[in-house]
C-alpha cells in the first residue's frame, strides 16, 4: 500500500521502556514483528499493553529504547507514521452528534484524503452501512458503531491496524460481523491486537505475546507454540501481581 | 559535604539571622515616626513582612522554572522539586498575607483594603492554593505533573505583575525599596532588614532541601517496596 | 503542510459548529445563564432603588456575567471530545497539536462572542432605560469584548482541556480559571467602563486599559499554544 | 517614657501577634517536616532490612 522502506518488519521495539519516577509500565521491551503479520498481546490488567500499544501509535513517548513502526520512528517520524497506522478499540472513538457518512468525512478531511466523498461511500457499503449514513451515530447499536469504526480506521488505507479488546461489548452477531471484516482485510495490513480472550486472540493471530509488569513474558510465532504450555503460562501472570 | 548537611547547615544559619534580625528590631532599629512625631510601632512589622514576601516571589519562581525543566524532560524528579517550591512559596504566602492584615490594620485603619497590591497578592495566594486543588484533582502520575507544570507557568506570570504593581498603578501600598523621594531608610534599619531578608532566603532553601529530602526518601521507599512485591 | 493545516483547522471548526448547530448545547447553557444572572442582579439592585447609578456598576456586572458563562461554555467544549474517546482518535490522525488548539480556540471565541451580542442588548433594555446610555461611540465595547474574549478564550480552551481529565471538573475550571484571569477582567472593566460613563479623557482611559488587555492576550496566548501540545499529549 | 508607652501600646499587639503568627508558622512547618523525616526514615530501615533478609534466604 503505502511506500514503506522494505525492513521486512513492521514492527521492530528495541530495549523500549516507559517509566515515570521508580514505576515502569514497560521495561525493556524487545520484539520484532514481520510484515503482514498478526500479533496478539496477552497480559493481565496493569500488565502495560495499553502502554505498548499507545506508543506504537505515537500518543505517548517512550522513556528509552527505540520503535520502529512500518520503518519509521515513532517519535522522529510521528506526522509520517500517522498516515499509516489505524486504531480499532473498544471504544468507537466517533462523534455521537454527527453522522455516520460526517464523522467519516471530517476524518477524511484530517487526513487529507482525496475523493472523499467516492472513498467514504466505498466504505460505508463496505461495512453495510449505507442505509444508516444520514443518522447520527448516537442511534446506533454497539454492534454498528464497531463497523463505523472500522470503516474509519480503514480510511486512510493504513498499512498496520491496532485492535484495542475490539470485541469487548459485542454481542455475538456483532462478533460474526467483525471477524468476517477482519478476515476480509486480513491480508492486506499488519495487525496487532490487544486481547482478554484467550482463545479469539490465538484463533486468530500468528505471533503471541504475553506481559506481565512490564516485561515480555513470552514472545513466538502461533505455530510453535503449545497451547497448553502457553495457557499455563498466561495464567501464571495473571497471579503476578499489579505493580 | 553533602546537599542535606548544606540545608541543616543553612536552617541554623537562618534560624541565627532571622532571630538576630528580630531582636535588632525591637532593640536596634530606629523608631520609625509619623509625620507629627509620634512613634510608628506598627512599622515594625515591615523587618519580616516584607523579607518573607519577597521570598515567597522568588521560590514561587522556581515552581514555573522546574515546571519548564520537566516539561522539557519529563524526568519525574523536577516535578517533585516544582511541588516542593510551590509548598514553601504556600507558606511564605500565608505567612505574608498574615503579616500584611496586621499590619494594615495598625497603618491604615482596617483590616483589609482592595487596593492593586493586596488585591494581586491574594489572587497569588489563590494560585497557589489552585495548584494543589489542581493536583489532587488529576488521578494519573504524569498527566498530574504536566498539568501541575503547565499551571505553574500560567501562575507565576501573575507573580511580577503583583510585584511591580505598586510601580505602576496608583497604589497606597508604600514601595519602600524602590529609591525615590521619602522612601529609603535609615542604616541601622537597612542593616536589619537585610539580616531578616538574607536569614528568611536561607530558611526558603532549607525548607526546600528537607522537604526533598524527603520526598527522595519516599521514592526510593517506593521503588524498593515495587522491588520487594515483584 | 500549511495547506494541510488550514484544512485541518477548518475540518475542526466545522465540525464544532455543526454539533453546536445541532445540539445548541453551548449557545443555550450559556444565555440561558446569562438572562439568569441578571434576574439575581435584579434581586441585588432592588433595593437601592432609583439612588444608584446602574452605569456604575455596569461594566462590572456583564463581566461577572460573561465570564461564569464562558465557564459554563468551556466546561462543554470538551466533554463530547472526551465521550466516545474522540480526543484519541483525533490525536491519531496526521494534525499539528497547535492546529487543535487554534481550532478549539476559535470554536469557543464564536460561541462566547455569540452569547456575549446577544445578552448584552438584554442587560441594556432591563437595566439602563430611562437613563442615560452609553456615552462614548458603541463600537468601543465591541473592542472591549473581543479583544477580552481571546484571552478567556485562549487560556480557557488550555484550562479546559486540562480539567476535562480531572475528578470534579466543573468546580476545579473555575478554581483555576477565575485567578487566573484577574488582571484581564480587571482592565476589561477598566476599558468598560470607560467607554460607558464617557467624560473628559475617557477615551485615552479607554486605550490606556486595552493596552492592558491586549499585553495580556498576546502573553497569555503564547504561552497557552506553547503549553498546549504537552497538555493534550498528557 | 510614658510618653512613648502611650504611642507604643494601641499598636503592640498587632506586631506581637505578627511576629508570633511568623514564629508559630515557621517553627510548625520545620517541627512537621522533621516528624515525617523520622517517621519516613524508620519506615524505609524497616523495608530495606526485610529486603536483605530476602537477599539472604535467597
Amino acid at each position: 500500500m503505502g511506500e514503506t522502506p522494505l525492513t521486512g518488519n513492521a514492527l521492530e521495539v528495541r530495549g523500549l521502556t516507559r517509566a515515570f519516577g521508580a514505576r515502569k509500565a514497560l521495561d525493556k521491551v524487545d520484539f520484532d514483528l514481520p510484515e503482514g503479520a498478526f500479533l496478539s498481546i496477552f497480559g493481565p490488567n496493569g500488565a502495560g499493553k495499553t502502554t505498548l500499544v499507545k506508543i506504537l501509535t505515537t500518543l505517548l513517548n517512550p522513556s528509552a529504547g527505540s520503535v520502529r513502526v512500518c520503518g519509521l520512528d515513532v517519535v522522529t517520524d510521528a506526522v509520517e507514521l500517522r498516515h499509516k497506522i489505524g486504531l480499532i478499540s473498544h471504544n468507537p472513538l466517533l462523534y455521537a452528534d454527527l453522522t455516520a457518512e460526517e464523522n467519516l468525512l471530517f476524518f477524511a478531511e484530517m487526513y487529507g484524503i482525496p475523493d472523499a466523498e467516492e472513498r467514504v461511500r466505498e466504505l460505508l457499503e463496505s461495512v453495510e452501512l449505507d442505509h444508516r449514513r444520514l443518522d447520527l451515530t448516537r442511534t446506533f447499536s454497539r454492534g454498528m458503531l464497531q463497523r463505523l469504526s472500522i470503516a474509519r480506521a480503514l480510511l486512510h488505507r493504513p498499512d498496520i491496524l491496532f485492535l484495542d479488546e475490539p470485541y469487548s461489548g459485542l454481542d455475538p452477531h456483532a462478533m460474526d460481523i467483525l471477524d468476517t471484516l477482519i478476515a476480509q482485510i486480513r491480508g492486506e495490513h499488519t495487525f496487532v491486537m490487544i486481547s482478554h480472550d484467550l482463545s479469539k486472540g490465538l484463533e486468530l493471530c500468528s505471533h503471541a505475546l504475553i506481559l506481565a509488569n512490564g516485561k515480555v513474558v513470552m514472545f513466538d510465532e502461533r505455530d510453535a507454540i503449545d497451547e497448553a504450555a502457553f495457557r499455563e503460562t498466561y495464567r501464571a501472570t495473571v497471579g503476578m501481581g499489579v505493580a | 559535604m553533602n546537599r542535606t548537611k548544606i540545608a541543616r547547615l543553612m536552617l541554623a544559619l537562618g534560624g541565627v539571622l532571622t532571630t538576630a534580625a528580630f531582636f535588632m528590631t525591637f532593640f536596634w532599629a530606629n523608631a520609625s515616626t509619623f509625620p507629627d512625631g509620634r512613634i510608628d510601632f506598627g512599622q515594625k512589622i515591615f523587618y519580616f513582612h516584607v523579607p518573607v514576601a519577597e521570598a515567597s516571589f522568588l521560590v514561587f519562581f522556581f515552581t514555573a522554572f522546574y515546571g519548564v525543566k520537566f516539561l522539557m524532560t519529563k524526568d519525574r524528579r523536577f516535578d517533585t522539586r516544582a511541588k516542593i517550591a510551590t509548598e514553601v512559596t504556600l507558606l511564605f504566602v500565608l505567612l505574608t498575607m498574615a503579616t500584611g492584615i496586621l499590619w494594615t490594620k495598625v497603618a491604615w485603619g482596617v483590616w483589609w483594603l482592595w487596593e492593586p497590591r493586596l488585591t494581586t497578592y491574594f489572587i497569588l495566594t489563590l494560585l497557589v492554593i489552585a495548584y494543589f486543588v489542581l493536583r489532587n484533582s488529576v488521578e494519573d502520575e504524569e498527566r498530574r505533573a504536566v498539568y501541575a507544570s503547565a499551571f505553574g507557568i500560567l501562575a507565576f506570570i501573575d507573580a511580577p505583575i503583583s510585584f511591580f504593581i505598586t510601580r505602576w498603578a496608583e497604589s497606597v501600598h508604600p514601595v519602600v525599596l524602590a529609591g525615590g523621594e521619602g522612601s529609603g531608610l535609615e542604616t541601622p534599619m537597612l542593616i536589619t532588614f537585610i539580616v531578616a531578608q538574607v536569614g528568611m532566603l536561607m530558611l526558603g532553601y532549607a525548607f526546600y532541601e528537607m522537604r526533598l529530602h524527603e520526598e527522595e526518601i519516599k521514592e526510593r521507599l517506593e521503588a524498593l517496596k515495587v522491588t520487594v512485591g515483584g | 503542510m500549511a495547506s494541510a493545516s488550514w484544512r485541518q483547522f477548518k475540518a475542526i471548526l466545522r465540525k464544532d459548529l455543526v454539533m453546536e448547530m445541532r445540539t445548541h448545547e453551548m449557545i443555550t447553557s450559556m444565555g440561558l445563564y446569562a438572562i439568569l444572572t441578571m434576574v439575581v442582579y435584579q434581586i441585588a439592585l432592588t433595593e437601592a432603588g432609583e439612588a444608584l447609578d446602574v452605569r456604575l456598576v455596569m461594566p462590572g456586572l456583564i463581566w461577572v456575567a460573561f465570564i461564569f458563562m464562558s465557564l459554563l461554555g468551556l466546561n462543554r467544549s470538551f466533554v463530547h471530545e472526551k465521550d466516545q474517546g474522540c480526543i484519541d482518535a483525533l490525536l491519531l490522525s496526521p494534525v499539528d497539536r497547535p492546529v487543535i488548539f487554534f481550532a478549539k480556540f476559535s470554536g469557543n471565541l464564536l460561541f462566547l462572542l455569540a452569547v456575549e451580542v446577544l445578552s448584552l442588548p438584554v442587560f441594556a433594555f432591563l437595566f439602563l432605560q430611562g437613563r442615560e446610555g452609553i456615552s462614548n461611540p458603541i463600537w468601543l465595547l465591541g473592542v472591549v469584548m473581543l479583544a477580552a474574549s481571546v484571552g478567556i478564550s485562549g487560556v480557557g480552551t488550555l484550562l479546559a482541556t486540562m480539567t476535562v481529565n480531572t475528578s470534579g471538573k466543573d468546580i476545579l475550571l473555575a478554581v483555576v480559571f477565575v485567578p487566573l484571569m484577574y488582571p484581564l477582567l480587571r482592565a476589561a472593566v477598566g476599558a468598560t467602563f470607560a467607554a460607558v460613563i464617557g467624560g473628559p479623557g475617557s477615551i485615552e482611559t479607554f486605550w490606556s486599559w486595552m493596552a492592558w488587555v491586549a499585553g495580556f492576550d498576546v502573553i497569555m496566548l503564547l504561552v497557552a499554544f506553547g503549553l498546549y501540545e504537552f497538555v493534550i499529549g498528557a | 517614657m510614658q510618653d512613648i508607652y502611650s504611642q507604643v501600646m494601641p499598636q503592640a499587639p498587632y506586631v506581637v501577634v505578627a511576629y508570633g503568627l511568623i514564629w508559630v508558622g515557621l517553627i510548625g512547618y520545620v517541627a512537621l517536616v522533621f516528624s515525617r523525616l523520622k517517621k519516613i526514615e524508620k519506615e524505609i530501615s524497616v523495608v530495606e532490612s526485610a529486603v536483605k533478609r530476602r537477599e539472604k534466604s535467597e
